[in-house]
């Protein structure tokens, strides 16, 4: 067998049932590459594009009446008229200001309970049960009991908020915690590393994808809970926007306002991704297909 | 090597680069049924790498690539899966996991194992994770088997039970082999063909002709082994003398 | 106000927190410049939720609030101790009603195809309603009134006038009690016709406001309190009729009703006035009320609630 | 040196500074074990306990009147009329069928599509942005619009929980298998494994972990979305009982209810604490202290 | 071994039980500073859970442990922080770590790595981590120098070149040396005392007085090779001839 012969083989277009060719191909390939990394973002932008299309059918067919799902369109007048209201301006800087004072202070007291209860056993056994109590909190129910406690100011929406977010985040750092090879830690025992400098140089950093799963997380109940936070003696806000909107039926300005929800949803998800893609450079991804 | 038969992996021009560093730079290799061919080369050189690309889990960034359907891997680590008993990562591409579950045992008991077999892979000591993984790859069938320095966790006298044992399976399944290791001895023991892989290419490629069992006492032994300890960087007054 | 600037002279450092349900009463009240120059200074928060509410009031957040006409009287026939011999913990002081309004409500509506001719027709049918204020006080006289009890009717609770009106409107159930302007559709359409009013039921609806005792025994806060409602109560006799552009307007921009919505709510509000809580037909009403409450289940206790009403301000809500 | 000496050795004692004793401690060790175990048991309980006394001592001092916070005599006054009316045994059977149902259906849906987004690339692309979306949909905001699709019976009850609980779950198995070691799912590749049983060998078991996690939180959630779903034409089951109470102005109730969440929470935990001890049996348990 | 110092690990009748097997079962073991002993013996046999006992990460179940504070360990596997550059792992214990860069840098470049500092440890070779996880131990000034097979992932060249940089550290800080090892060539090059475990206890414990640089020319080499590869269960014949 000659090399020209492998290199144009004359049957070996059909390889033998057992033999494979992995080779790269060139042309296709690269055609395959980028296909496959446009093909996430437009099936990204796609499928939610597909259900709007949907359901402005749904509405043009009459599957569902204008009251109870308005049609996309209606949706966009509505965003017009928050606009041009100055609705949206306001809400929005105060909604995020909110929710982002909440979240940080949630996110902190999870964190840093999640890493006492994962790191030390005793942190555990004061802190866990208190929690698992604390997230089963119905806070629907418990606004009036917020009023008592902390008034009508700014404090029971924040307070709210941050309680929201503190156990997903607790949560997920702890199981992060606990998960981190048990090598690892050992190996940066035996090199000193106890207590903090053992959290910070070896479990942190390995347990950041889970701690970085609860932001995420996190960061949505955060949004959430302004619905709730806003029921308290506010005037703008994206959650009084909703609450208002559901009480006055603007059904069409309730489904702009859980827009609105999606798309902040969406924006905290790809900075999440693009957090996770700076802090996690070390993690190889991968998928079966 | 029988040059009739036709080469069931056939590799020209394979490149492999990361970041700016080509890795492998050229690389060709045929092997028929049946070939054992040892891989030698210093730390870092792309031995694995290349394995990676031959077992599929890797593509090249150029270059041919014609290898067996029916693989089977000696990963330089164990690669256990921690979820599953020791007897259920013997036989974890099976189809029909409970009904193999006689196989598994006869392969671990191959290894000196079959006491292990309920044990969850953490609790294994080094050597006992890599016989694991060496009976995983045993129990299979394979056109190719790539090992990538499956014995360096063992003990001189379970090292030689393993060279018995692949030497075996190679008899009775017949697949091309390609083992890397980074014993001289071990490639002169097992092998039909030696290459050394240095600076991206495949820069020796010399076949073993002292017939088997081999003997560390042949001249032709210690004098390949000179050879090659040579090639691969080793002055002769340092550890190559026999 | 000339009266409250003699009854104290350092009132402008009294703060008069009164908190309404939604965002359109402080707007109109600043619309209607009739809340200015102030001899005290008011704040109106919003919070939304007659609980909520009643947890701002007991907290001292506010020292005013707007609940429903009956919500007082509701606490009263649920606290665990008599008021009557206790004393009332929160007081409704004021209350708002709009008579022969267009579109009263709360009102009981029924799908034609449910074939309910008169209230008793409603055995075995299912009514949709939602706890608290107005609507459930229309509710459980609507069962009163039938000669009904929970256990003939199938009752469906919901969350919000909202719910209970979606529900109607997607014939869930039979019958509801809400406003007109919740099921406009249906009416409109001609699917679901009004079978009894809110005077029907002996609800007068609209608005209670309510406080504490202690806001009450501060002399510069109960003047404050008279001064406000004098000026409310202007406020809707006078500037409220006269004034439907600009009202619309507000319940547009910021309720964002629809200009329909916004037109049947200024129609009905045009014909609000507050009225006396000290009258004794209106506290009979109440009495019933809350008798049919307890009747249905909705309050623990059957108890004389006259207490609860305090005519403090009667004479500044109605002039003579 | 005799070995003798070795055995008491006369200064040995007292070890130079740079000699680290790590023989193990006979007697004082088996009480040090007992002591850690017991110690986790205790604390356990003594911390809630604690609390609880705290907050009877509040009110018994007067920090906190009876309305903001009732003192828990009162909240097991409460409880005792809840369960001589029969609403606490009417109510738990209902309530825990109807969480049980939505939490089943929500983590069926949310492990299958976390499974699917993890593993394949494409299922990320088609179903993260719809369900990014999903679970920043305020619920309470919607309640019209579940009654209009889904009725005032059952459904729309179960829906709204199953809804709540999807994205925990799914986030979590996502993550979850994302974290595989990819190693690991090399060497099931090359043995073979593909899609189905690959997912199942080698994934599933390694994400376990993870996934028990979201199982934890949704299981949470279903507790939570209770006092939502409960209001739509609920006449019995926890939900209804908080909301009802809270509609009442009837802080004890409402307390009382958290209560039970709570202890549900607590329940939930232990569950899944044991599920994670018998599903996850390999699994090194570490803490650094 | 200097008799009239005293002994900084002294370890008596230690035990350790695993389910129902006693894996260690009463052994004994002094080492003085500046002592280097190769502990051989077959996979599974104990070896590495000794390791671990002294290194303060497993506790004895029975016996008597002293060991000096300051230990460095050189795992089986290399044990990396994944998350922490290859560098930042070298200095993973350090105080300061910023400012002990460069003592990063000159551990590396000793190990031949200086060019994978900044580099993940998922992208190293399995020779690379092992050399990384050596530098990590090197850059630490041990009383105590705990060494699982530490050279096993690595080619001769550079296999030699990690003893001469071992050498160079024991006669640096002198400190107290425990190499596991399935080499017995490599034990007999570096150690001065060797020990094989096996049953639970030490059963061969051989001063080597042969002078330094020993050559495996030696008969004195040969001698005790055939010793101890007789004693792992090793016939001459096949593997133990020189
Ligand atoms: N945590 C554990 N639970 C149960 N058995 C264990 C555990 N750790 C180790 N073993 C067992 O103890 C024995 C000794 O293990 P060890 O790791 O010390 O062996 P070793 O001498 O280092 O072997 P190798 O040369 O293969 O590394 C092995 O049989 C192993 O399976
Ligand atoms: N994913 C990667 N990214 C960047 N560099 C990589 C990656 N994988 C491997 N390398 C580099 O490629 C080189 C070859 O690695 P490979 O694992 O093939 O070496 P090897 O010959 O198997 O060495 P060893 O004998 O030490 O196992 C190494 O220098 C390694 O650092
Ligand atoms: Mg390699
Ligand atoms: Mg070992």
């Amino acid at each position: 067998m000659s090399v020209s012969e492998l290199e144009h083989p004359p049957v070996a277009a059909t390889p033998p049932a057992a033999v494979e060719d992995l080779s790269p191909r060139g042309g296709r390939s690269r055609a395959g590459v980028a296909w496959r990394t446009y093909r996430g973002r437009v099936l990204r932008i796609l499928v939610p594009a597909l259900l709007i299309a949907l359901w402005q059918a749904s509405s043009a067919l009459g599957w569902a009446d204008e009251f109870t799902l308005p049609p996309p369109s209606r949706i966009l007048d509505a965003y017009g008229e928050l606009w041009s209201n100055g609705d949206l301006q306001a809400a929005l800087p105060t909604s995020l200001q909110r929710a982002g004072i909440g979240l940080a202070l949630g996110v902190t007291i999870g964190l840093a309970l999640g890493l006492f209860a994962g790191l030390w056993k005793i942190g555990e056994e004061v802190f866990d049960a208190p929690l698992q109590m604390l997230r089963t909190i119905p806070f629907i129910a418990v606004v009036p009991l917020f009023i008592t406690w902390f008034g009508i100011g700014e404090t029971p929406k924040l307070t709210l908020i941050a309680a929201a977010t503190v156990f997903p985040m607790y949560l997920n750092t702890y199981h992060g915690v606990r998960g981190v090879d048990k090598k690892v830690i050992e190996a940066g025992q035996t090199f000193g590393l106890t207590g903090w400098r053992l959290a910070t140089r070896v479990i942190l950093p390995t347990a950041l994808p889970a701690a970085l799963t609860g932001l995420r997380y996190a960061a949505g109940v955060s949004l959430l809970a302004l619905v709730l936070a806003e029921q308290i003696n506010a005037l703008e806000g994206i959650g009084y926007l909703v609450n208002n909107a559901n009480q006055n039926q603007r059904p069409d300005i309730v489904i702009a306002g859980i827009g609105i929800y999606a798309l902040l949803g969406i924006v905290v998800d790809v900075l999440m991704r693009l957090a996770e893609h700076f802090a996690l450079p070390w993690r190889p991804r991968v998928t079966i297909g | 090597m029988s040059p009739s038969a036709e080469a069931v992996v056939d590799i020209r021009g394979v490149r492999r680069v990361f970041g700016d560093r080509a890795v492998l730079n050229g690389v060709d290799l045929r092997l028929h049924q049946g070939d054992v061919v040892a891989l030698l080369g210093p730390s870092g050189t792309g031995k694995t790498t290349l394995l990676r690309i031959l077992a599929g889990l890797d593509a090249a960034d150029d270059g041919r690539v014609l290898v067996p359907k029916a693989r089977s891997v000696v990963f330089q680590e164990p690669r256990l899966v921690p979820a599953r008993r020791v007897w259920r990562n013997v036989v974890l591409g099976s189809r029909h996991v409970r009904r193999d579950r006689s196989r598994a045992v006869r392969a671990l008991t191959e290894v000196g194992l079959a006491s292990h077999q309920n044990a969850w892979p953490v609790t294994l000591s080094g050597g006992e994770a890599q016989r694991v993984a060496l009976a995983r790859a045993l129990a299979t069938e394979p056109g190719l088997l790539l090992l990538d320095e499956p014995f360096a966790a063992l003990d001189a006298l379970t090292r030689i039970r393993m060279h018995d044992l692949v030497a075996e399976l190679i008899g009775r399944h017949n697949p091309a082999v390609l083992l890397v290791t980074h014993d001289v001895d071990e490639a002169i023991l097992l092998a039909d063909r030696i290459l050394i892989l240095d600076g991206g290419t495949i820069g020796v490629d010399v076949t073993v002709d002292i017939e088997k069992p081999r003997q560390r006492t042949d001249g032709r032994f210690a004098e390949l082994r000179a050879l090659l300890l040579g090639r691969l960087g080793v002055g002769q007054a340092t550890a190559a003398a026999p | 106000g000339s009266e409250a600037d003699a009854s104290g002279n350092n009132s402008k450092e009294t703060t008069l927190t009164f908190g309404f349900q939604t965002a359109d009463y402080p707007a109109l009240l600043e619309e209607s410049g009739l809340f200015e120059d102030l001899p005290y200074k008011l704040e109106t928060p919003v919070i939304a939720g007659p609980a909520a509410q009643i947890s701002a009031l007991y907290s001292q957040a506010t020292d005013v609030g707007l609940v429903g006409e009956n919500t007082a009287a509701f606490e009263a026939a649920n606290a665990a101790d008599d008021w009557n011999t206790t004393g009332p913990k929160v007081f409704t002081i004021a209350g708002f009603t709009a008579k022969n309004a267009p579109y009263p409500a709360p009102s009981l509506f029924v799908k034609k195809s449910a074939n309910i001719q008169k209230l008793a027709d409603l055995r075995g049918k299912s009514i949709a309603y939602n706890f608290g204020g107005n609507i459930y006080a229309g509710y459980v006289k609507v069962l009163a009134n039938a000669g009904l009890t929970v256990n003939d009717i199938k009752p469906v609770q919901l969350p919000d006038n909202q719910a209970a009106a979606a529900a109607f409107s997607a014939g869930q159930v039979d019958a509801v009690v809400t406003g007109y302007a919740q099921i406009k559709r249906v009416v409109d359409s001609g699917e679901a016709v009004r079978l009894a009013t809110n005077e029907d039921l002996g609800v007068d609806g609209g608005a209670g406001f309510i406080t504490r005792p202690d806001v009450l025994d501060d002399p510069a806060k109960l003047a404050a309190v008279r001064d406000f409602f004098g000026r409310f109560s202007r406020f809707y006799r006078e500037w409220y009729p006269a004034n439907e552009a600009a009202v619309e307007k507000v319940l547009q921009s910021v309720l964002k009703q629809t200009p329909e919505v916004s037109k049947i709510n200024w129609e009905n509000g045009a014909k609000g006035r507050l009225y006396r809580v000290g009258d004794s037909a209106f506290i009979e009403r109440q009495q019933k009320i809350v008798d049919a409450a307890f009747a249905a289940g909705g309050v623990k206790h059957q108890r004389d609630i006259k207490a609860v009403f305090n005519p403090i301000v009667d004479k500044e809500s109605v002039p003579q």
